[in-house]
């Protein structure tokens, strides 16, 4: 026991020190460029689609094929949860059989 | 259009298949792969006369949507996926596991597929990515046997944490760019006035495709992944022939994008190097069949990376040439090896004897992917091995070529200990689908051998020649090689425990994630080194 | 008497008073959606709440399983389908009425398929809990 | 007020990243495994939400006036993923009740050894 409590210390550690780095170097430069792709949403989005809600509007609209895959991933999450479900009832049933 | 085809068909047919409760339907998805292979074909020879083509999904500005991006690599690998698959149909049509859930899921993983290739959008490539690494783990797991579900939980958890590293290397990147588009950002890169910026996010996102194409420290999820004994044999050739693949190409085109602002070629080769070398002495090590055939993809994938990552247009060209050579012998050598498997009932090694005399034409097509993927001379390997040494000339990358060559035949003279030996006599009938699809690898294997110019003109707009002086003297070079390795096989290393009792790297999900952190912080310091 | 122990009776008349509540208000968010904040996503993982609070009064009673997958892969192919549909046609060549309809329409659905895909998943889980 | 400064969505954000990365350096309970991936999951979506936003900023609905919006596209792209989040999430736990029923544990060595014990039979 003693020896996993000085494993996760160490690991602690190491996390502590690579998220300072990261944070210092996040903080120390900043250049953003112009984001053309809000400017974008907020001039025309509501003249191309008409819908008030921008959020809504790309996530119908302007990106709809995310949101299909989105849907499919979805599809793919509950066949798969049903299949493997469907497994762990037959063996239950086996195993009363012996 | 012809794009979307590509995309929506195989995921509408395969969820009406699984919707259909008649098993039956199964054989439609074998019409359907030669379909969408005429339709690939088409594809890459519109594209290749008319250039590339660019289509924003539903008519948007394209800062605003997601684009389709179709050039000539991607067209052509959207004729690979197409291939691959279509074998993969013919070989496993017969087989019992293919019901209609599996089709429906090995459907969508080819749709996932080609849209990886054809995205242009960094947050879709994401969604798309974690799509098919759930489908991927439920295929490893398909047969719900113990030990598949350590190595698909494995591979879940692995790489769900990694393409989440990737999901803030996009928070980075959009924060800075203001856009998800690649050839937005790749045009705004130049634009960068501290570059400093770049290597956090940078470090983001390698550290999420570093780990889809199984970089040095991070490889050690894929032997797992593609050789888990249950999976059915297709299951591992679409890994490891195609899907690994998806990630090299994101790291061409993350690498493409970067490239203006941040170039890091060096510390790729040195990766690639270490992995070509590290893959093929952990192979050589393995007793189980398929295990071998997965180190060898790290190794394989090593080579790509240092032929991309070398310089020079030759190397290059040569490194995208092996990423299709290697999906063609790679894909063989696991048919192969799942129907050695299922008739011997045993994936060891050192028990297995006498296959060349039970089953002659699948171990003629089988010999023939191990001459390609040792690189002898008229086979396939051979070709992009010399695009990529002829890049590198002199120094030090070329003798590492030498030197993974090497390893790669001794492995494979253990590899080839089965074909001989005394077994029983009789021969073994092997379905004419199975019989058909090795058929066409191999043959495959040598038409790309013969054709390797033609082949990578024809992949690209780029006259290559091959110089013949040069040529021969790599053939001299690999048969040197085969007696060294024959010899260094037999006198040492045979009886040394290494080789006999097997070694495994196994690390559990903490060692994992700790190497995850670890190439993470190396490659951010490199960059902040670098720039 | 036993069978009042498996559910009180307090739980169940509440949630006989609170249920409309969550449909409608399910609903409100998504059709709503385009104007106010809200949409398929989120109405839909509001109406899952009806299954959850279903499966307390009545762990036993799975309603109609089977019938919800099946929903699941249809709507998946209606949404696929009609997706693709305005992807093809392209969304500047839509009179806006027809726009308007598609976005009603493709927001129900999307709210359809959330709700239908977590209560299967809210359901398979919940069985293997309280199987044993 | 630099300490106060200091505290922002984005920072915050990269620290719970790296506490989910932690769990994951550090537990070996594969159930913590997967909440430190929610956890991981969770940073890098305040990451996006902080894009483009400042204290003063209104949700991106037009209603006739003209006020600071904040960014539109990092809201739709966080639904996409906390979608995949929860489908992960799904897909994780069945996996792992699955193995738990065939290794009867919940530790990532003890499962690993079984699993090495099972290629030797």
């Amino acid at each position: 026991m003693r020896k996993d409590v000085r494993r996760r210390l160490l690991i602690l550690i190491c996390v502590i020190a690579i998220t300072l780095i990261v944070l210092m170097l996040l903080n120390a430069f900043d250049e953003t460029m112009k984001p053309e792709a809000f400017n974008y949403y907020i001039d025309k989005a509501m003249d191309e689609t008409e819908m008030p809600n921008i959020v809504t509007a790309i996530y119908l609209q302007y990106r709809l094929f995310d949101t299909l895959f989105e849907a499919l991933l979805l599809s793919v999450a509950v066949s798969a949860v049903v299949y493997f479900a469907a497994a762990w009832e037959k063996e239950e049933g086996d195993i009363e059989n012996e | 259009m012809i794009l979307y085809a590509f995309i929506f068909i195989p995921i509408i047919t395969g969820t009406l298949i699984y919707l259909i409760p008649w098993k039956g339907i199964v054989k439609v998805a074998f019409g359907l792969q030669m379909g969408l292979m005429a339709l690939s074909i088409y594809n890459f020879v519109y594209i290749r006369l008319n250039g590339p083509i660019e289509v924003v999904i539903g008519n948007f500005a394209k800062i605003a949507g997601i684009s389709l991006r179709c050039d000539t690599l991607s067209a052509t690998l959207l004729m690979l996926t197409a291939f691959i698959f279509l074998m993969c149909f013919l070989f496993g049509l017969m087989d019992k596991f293919m019901n209609n859930l599996f089709v429906f899921f090995f459907l969508t993983l080819q749709a996932l597929t080609m849209v990886i290739f054809l995205s242009g959008d960094l947050f879709n490539i994401y969604v798309v990515t974690e799509v098919s690494t759930i489908i991927v783990a439920v295929l490893i797991m398909f047969k719900k046997d113990s030990r598949s579900l350590y190595d698909g939980m494995l591979y879940l958890i692995t790489n769900i944490a990694a393409m989440t590293f990737f999901l803030l290397g996009l928070g980075f990147m959009y924060k800075i760019f203001g856009s998800l588009d690649i050839s937005i950002i790749g045009a705004k890169m130049f634009d960068i006035e501290n570059a400093r910026v770049l290597a956090m996010p940078f470090a983001f996102l390698m550290t999420g495709i570093g780990l889809k194409c199984a970089f040095l420290p991070l490889f050690s999820w894929l032997p797992k992944a593609h050789a888990t004994p249950s999976a059915p044999s297709i299951v591992s050739v679409i890994l490891s022939g195609l899907y690994v693949k998806c990630g090299i190409y994101l790291f061409i085109r993350v690498r493409e994008m970067f490239l203006p602002a941040l170039e890091m070629d060096d510390i790729f080769l040195v990766i690639g190097i270490l992995t070509g070398i590290i893959g093929f002495i952990l192979a050589m090590s393995q007793k189980d069949i398929k295990m071998i055939l997965a180190y060898h993809t790290i190794s394989q994938l090593g080579i790509v990376l240092i032929g991309i990552t070398a310089g020079g247009e030759y190397a290059y060209y040569g490194g995208v040439l092996h990423l299709f050579n290697h999906a063609v012998f790679k894909s063989l050598l696991f048919l192969s090896a799942g129907i050695i498997i299922s008739k011997y009932g045993t994936r060891d090694i050192t028990k297995i004897r006498g296959v060349f005399r039970r089953m002659p034409y699948v171990s003629g097509m089988t010999i023939a992917a191990m001459l390609g993927i040792t690189g002898a001379p008229l086979f396939n390997g051979s070709i992009s091995k010399y695009f990529i040494q002829s890049g590198v000339k002199g120094g030090i990358i070329e003798y590492a070529m030498i030197l993974i060559n090497l390893g790669t035949i001794i492995s494979f003279i253990k590899f080839s200990q089965m074909f001989f030996g005394k077994g029983l006599a009789e021969r073994i009938h092997i379905d004419f689908g199975k019989k058909a699809a090795v058929t066409t690898m191999g043959l495959m294997c040598l038409l790309m051998g013969m054709g390797g110019t033609l082949v990578i003109s024809g992949i690209i707009n780029y006259r290559v020649s091959i110089d013949i002086l040069e040529y021969i003297k790599k053939a001299l070079v690999y048969f040197v090689s085969l007696g060294a390795g024959y010899l260094t096989y037999n006198k040492y290393l045979k009886k040394t425990k290494f080789i006999k009792e097997g070694y495994e790297l196994e690390l559990s999900i903490n060692g994992i994630a700790i190497s995850m952190m670890a190439f993470f912080i190396f490659i951010a310091a490199a960059a902040y080194v670098i720039l | 008497m036993n069978e009042r122990a498996d559910h009180s009776e307090i739980l169940e008349d509440i949630l006989l008073f609170i249920y409309p509540l969550i449909i409608l208000f399910g609903i409100f968010v998504i059709v709503t959606g385009v104007t106010q904040s809200g949409g398929g996503f989120q109405g839909g993982a509001v109406l899952v709440a009806v299954l959850m609070c279903r499966y307390l009064v009545y762990p036993d009673d799975m309603l109609g399983l089977n019938a919800i997958k099946k929903t699941d892969k249809i709507v998946l192919i209606l949404i696929l389908v009609l997706g693709v549909g305005a992807i093809l046609i392209g969304f500047s060549n839509l009179p806006q009425y027809i726009k308007n309809i598609y976005n009603m329409v493709i927001g129900i659905l999307i709210g359809i398929r959330v709700s239908s895909g977590l209560s299967v998943i809210f359901y398979t889980f919940a069985d293997i809990e309280g199987g044993d | 007020m630099t300490e106060i400064n200091f505290i922002n969505a984005q920072n915050t954000a990269i620290v719970i990243f790296f506490i989910g990365v932690y769990g994951l350096c550090a537990r070996r309970n594969i159930i913590k495994a997967i909440i430190s991936l929610g956890i991981m999951g969770g940073g890098a979506i305040l990451f996006f939400l902080s894009v483009n936003r400042g204290p003063d900023s209104m949700p991106p609905i037009f209603n006739g006036d003209s006020f600071v919006m904040a960014d539109p596209l990092p809201q739709a792209l966080v639904i996409t993923a906390i979608v995949i989040g929860v489908s992960v999430t799904a897909v994780a736990l069945i996996m792992f009740i699955a193995m738990y029923h065939k290794y009867g544990t919940t530790n990532w060595l003890k499962a690993m050894r079984h699993r090495i014990e099972r290629e030797d039979e």
